[in-house]
């Protein structure tokens, strides 16, 4: 049976999500869907270690050797992906937040359940598939389920928000199928291996361009990159508490990776950035979206709001790393898409708890909290010291290395940008704190009970550890950065 | 959508007599495009949403109510799932059998190619479920959404 | 056929912009739908356009005859594109429950006054 | 036949394409400018009728018979559904310059793409040389039945079907959490339980 692993990480999640339906009883799917997610955990760590050990595995799927039918292909990069997205599930689904903020009346909570586990499903499809229209699949699965799981937010505003994220996801994901049938026409084949074999001839091909073209646009709004993020803000704020935290520490990374794998695996760097020098459109992207993100955080009222623009921000850093296209460059995106999904997952598992007790996410209902709720707003300061990328914790790592890579590629200016950066966020995470030590309690709220404040403290936990223990996470994307560059160790 | 009570329908004999000769063709035709899509165009998803088409038809005309108690909504709910389950139950059931993930070749041990007919007849089988199922549960959501 | 050229794809181009013009310009969420559908469609028949071969026939084999000189058109776009109607239909019903709901919540459908009555705060 | 013949054959085909083409645009450009939302889901399910009817000039039969059933049949009715409940006029709008260039845009970088793309039924184009000659050859050393679309769409690719499936089952669970067992309320905020519960 283990050889068929990389299978089974997909389909367990996806046949889970019917057995939802048939169990019903909200107790045991709860139980059902944690348990899915750890399974889910305990492969993504076999397959992972599996790749370290011996290199990429590939998986037929029906047993029609690629490109005649379906190829699941794992190398370093997307084994440590789904590392990151099983984990954040396997913390998120079993909290005791997970119900907060859902608008679903007893007795259908098990749809919501059902939800997750294809929302989930859809990621991992997405991270391992080898076969480019097999990804527009997933995507339609993990959107569709964002959808539904953002529009069960409480407030009626996250029915206006899942309907503007409907349509621009929509028009991104039949952007990816436009580009995937352009590159489809000019080579016949939709396996990406394939694709990177017959596409070196074909580069001057004006249809490869638009091809590609396409395929970036699609993948940047998915990924809410600069310009093309106006859909995330309200869809994170507006959406149950914990699918916030879910999504915002899962879907953007999988978009990161998609995206990746187009430019390194598909095209190849030589030509995405020596031949169309695209890193002169990112980089300034890239940069305003640091800005522009972090500065729109700092006038937000509300704590979810300010947390999506943050994740704005943070976006643009990972895009960096992409653009400087160099091992350090991308292992300090890699880097960074890993401590992002820990802090941002933590951070909104946070606030679920604060919406759970004070029933309102605003900043100026926290105030007082740190002595009425102090584990959790001790968790929030923390993730906030790593989002500054204070020394100590995962945030200083990641900055770290995308500062090393600009300085190695020359590019001074960038380096001091992402100082410049990080200092407009001390700011916005001051106004938290402030709120939270300094004004007086506005609620007669006691903290959460344990299985609250675990996961959020398992991932907030997990920024210091990574903040000391950088072999795991610096290792693991080091040889993610190896294994698209095409490098050998 | 709006589902009148059937009351006015009722009188129109015609309307029930018609129907009553319609519905089962529906039906009947959405099954010979289930079973006879290896041969022609057609196939699980063509077959569930003619199938659906039936019921909803006779929803229509004979009222919501009437159609809820042939086809109640848990059983519609569990009919969703059980489509893709049974899909996914054929791919399992080809990996326990020593094949690849959906490799239906292994399902008979004789016969790669009638393991591969057998495999397809199933898995349209699944699709035809989940898409009739889901069709009806969307109108049964909407036609609800009507009345209150 | 022949003189068709790449002219079937440019008006295929067409219908997908006229499309995608309803998604973004029109204010009245179903019509964004119709819009959305267009575009989905247009893709479609740029894909299907694609598996077409002149002078073939539609994948089918038929029986009894040798399948040696019969030529058939593309049947990969085909099985592509079936899917991708069954994605176009599953997000229009999505979109559409969300549109009844919407309705339910705030009374209209119109994009900009959602707009107005969000900005204003409930 | 003989060659004269399906010459014939071949140009009246071709002119059937090109007023299919042109009725496709005008009911396009019709449905955008309608402001009764009704007559525009009726004319966008025939639309989805001339598609099908071009699907099939194209050998496209599946997907012409899938389109007919769900262009014409369930989108349509599932939008006048919708409009039952909401409301079928739609407020008079201006044009509007920054959507349309985006669009011109868009359009552009189609248009660009196409240009090097092979003639429309080029029977050397790429993707007639790689893959689909196997699918067409093994459908029958494999399978033995004759419609290729099923084997392809059953077994070569039978994940993406599963897939595809699982598409299905996302709207159905989509739709049944957004509709089903929940009173309908006008014009507020909608809370239906003030915390969730706090341990399991």
């Amino acid at each position: 049976m283990s050889e068929h692993l990389s299978a089974l990480i997909v389909v367990l999640p996806l046949l889970a999500a019917p057995v939802c339906l048939l169990l019903r009883q909200p107790t045991l799917v709860r139980i059902w869907t944690s348990l899915v997610a750890w399974t889910c955990l305990i492969l993504a760590w076999t397959l992972l270690g599996r790749v370290e050990t011996g290199g990429t595995i590939s998986y037929s799927m029906g047993g029609w050797d690629p490109p005649l039918g379906i190829e699941y292909r794992l190398d370093a990069l997307n084994a440590y992906l789904l590392v990151i997205v099983t984990a954040i599930a396997s913390v998120v689904f079993p909290s005791g937040t997970i119900l907060t903020g859902t608008s679903l009346p007893e007795g259908r909570q098990h749809l919501y359940f059902a939800a997750l586990l294809l929302c989930l499903a859809g990621l991992l499809g997405i991270s391992s598939t080898g076969d480019l229209f097999n990804v527009f699949v997933f995507v339609e699965i993990t959107s569709l389920s964002s959808y539904t799981l953002i529009s069960l937010g409480k407030d009626r505003r996250a029915l206006t928000a899942a309907f503007s994220y409907l349509v621009m996801g929509t028009i991104g994901g039949t952007f990816l199928l436009l580009g995937i049938g352009f590159l489809y026409q000019v080579t016949g084949t939709l396996n990406m291996q394939d694709l990177a074999v017959r596409l070196p001839d074909l580069l001057q091909s004006r249809t490869v361009l638009a091809g590609f073209a396409f395929l970036m646009v699609g993948g940047s709004i998915k990924l809410a990159v600069f310009p093309l993020h106006q859909w995330l803000p309200n869809a994170y704020t507006h959406a149950p508490s914990a699918v916030s935290a879910f999504i915002a520490a899962t879907a953007t990374k999988v978009s990161y990776y998609l995206l990746a794998r187009v430019i390194f695996t598909i095209f190849g760097a030589a030509f995405v950035f020596d031949a169309l020098h695209l890193h002169w459109l990112l980089l300034p992207l890239a940069l305003m979206a640091m800005f522009a993100g972090s500065l729109a955080a700092v006038f937000q009222t509300d704590l979810k709001r300010l947390l999506a623009y943050s994740s704005i921000a943070q976006i643009g850093y990972m895009i960096l790393g992409l653009c400087m296209a160099s091992e350090a460059g991308l292992t300090g995106g890699i880097v960074h898409l890993f401590n992002h999904a820990l802090m941002k997952g933590g951070l909104f598992l946070a606030v679920a708890s604060i919406v759970m007790r004070t029933g309102s996410s605003s900043v100026a209902g926290i105030s007082g909290l740190g002595r009425k709720m102090p584990i959790t707003m001790a968790a929030m300061v923390v993730g906030g010291l790593s989002l500054i990328g204070v020394p100590g914790t995962a945030g200083f790592v990641s900055k770290w290395y995308l500062v090393v890579g600009a300085l190695e590629r020359g590019w001074h200016f960038v380096g001091i940008l992402i100082l410049l950066s990080s200092l407009i966020a001390v700011v916005y995470v001051w106004r938290l704190v402030e709120a939270a030590y300094f004004g007086e309690p506005e609620h007669e709220v006691c903290d959460v009970p344990w299985n609250c404040w675990l996961p959020t403290w398992i991932l907030i936990g997990g920024t210091l550890v990574f903040g000391f223990w950088t072999e795991v996470t610096v290792g693991g994307a080091a040889a993610a950065a190896r294994a698209i560059l095409g490098v050998t160790p | 959508m709006s589902v009148k009570p059937p009351m006015r329908m009722r009188e129109k004999v015609l309307l029930r007599v018609a129907s009553q000769v319609f519905i089962p063709l529906i039906l009947l035709f959405g099954l010979y495009v289930q079973f006879h899509g290896d041969f022609g165009p057609g196939g699980g998803f063509q077959a569930g949403v003619i199938f659906a088409a039936g019921f909803v038809l006779f929803g229509l005309i004979f009222g919501l109510e009437a159609l809820q108690r042939v086809v109640p909504l848990s059983v519609v709910e569990s009919c969703v799932a059980l489509g893709l389950l049974i899909y996914g139950g054929v791919g399992v059931s080809c990996l326990l059998r020593g094949g690849q993930f959906l490799d239906y070749g292994v399902l008979d041990h004789h016969s790669s190619m009638h393991g591969q007919h057998l495999g397809i007849l199933i898995i349209e089988l699944g699709v035809g479920l989940t898409v009739a199922a889901t069709m009806l549960a969307i109108f049964y959501a909407m036609a609800g959404r009507g009345r209150t | 056929m022949e003189a068709l050229g790449i002219w079937n794809y440019w008006v295929v181009v067409l219908l997908m912009m006229i499309g995608l013009y309803a998604v973004i310009a029109r204010d009245h969420l179903v019509k964004k739908l119709i819009g959305l559908g267009m575009f989905q469609v247009a893709v479609i028949m740029f894909y299907v356009s694609m598996g077409k071969v002149t002078g073939g026939t539609a994948p089918i084999i038929p029986e009894d005859v040798p399948a040696e000189g019969v030529l058939y058109s593309n049947p990969l776009p085909h099985v592509l594109m079936l899917t991708a109607i069954v994605v176009g239909v599953a997000t229009l019903a999505v979109g559409l429950a969300l549109v009844v709901r919407i309705r339910e919540a705030y009374g209209t459908v119109e994009e900009d006054e959602l707009q107005r009555m969000n900005g204003a705060g409930s | 036949m003989t060659y004269a013949r399906v010459r014939v054959k071949r140009r009246t085909l071709m002119w059937i394409e090109i007023l299919l083409f042109a009725l496709l645009i005008i009911t396009a450009i019709t449905i955008v400018r309608l402001n009764d939302l009704f007559a525009a889901a009726m004319l966008s399910g025939i639309f989805s009728v001339l598609c099908a009817s071009l699907f099939t000039l194209m050998d496209a039969v599946d997907v012409a018979f899938t389109e007919a059933a769900v262009g014409a049949g369930i989108s349509t009715v599932l939008m006048i559904g919708a409009l039952a409940l909401t409301g079928s006029r739609e407020d008079q709008q201006p044009t509007r310059l920054g959507p349309f260039v985006v669009v011109v845009l868009t359009g552009a970088m189609l248009i660009y793409g196409t240009l090097d793309m092979p003639a429309y039924g080029d029977p050397g184009a790429p993707i007639h040389q790689h893959v689909a000659p196997e699918y067409i050859a093994g459908t029958t050393t494999e399978f033995g039945i004759p419609n290729i679309v099923t084997a392809v769409l059953g077994s070569y690719r039978g994940f993406d079907t599963l897939g595809e499936t699982a598409v299905i089952f996302t709207a159905g669970v989509g739709v049944m959490a957004l509709l089903l067992g929940r009173r309908k309320r006008q014009g507020k905020v909608e809370s239906t339980d003030a915390s969730g519960d706090g341990n399991g």
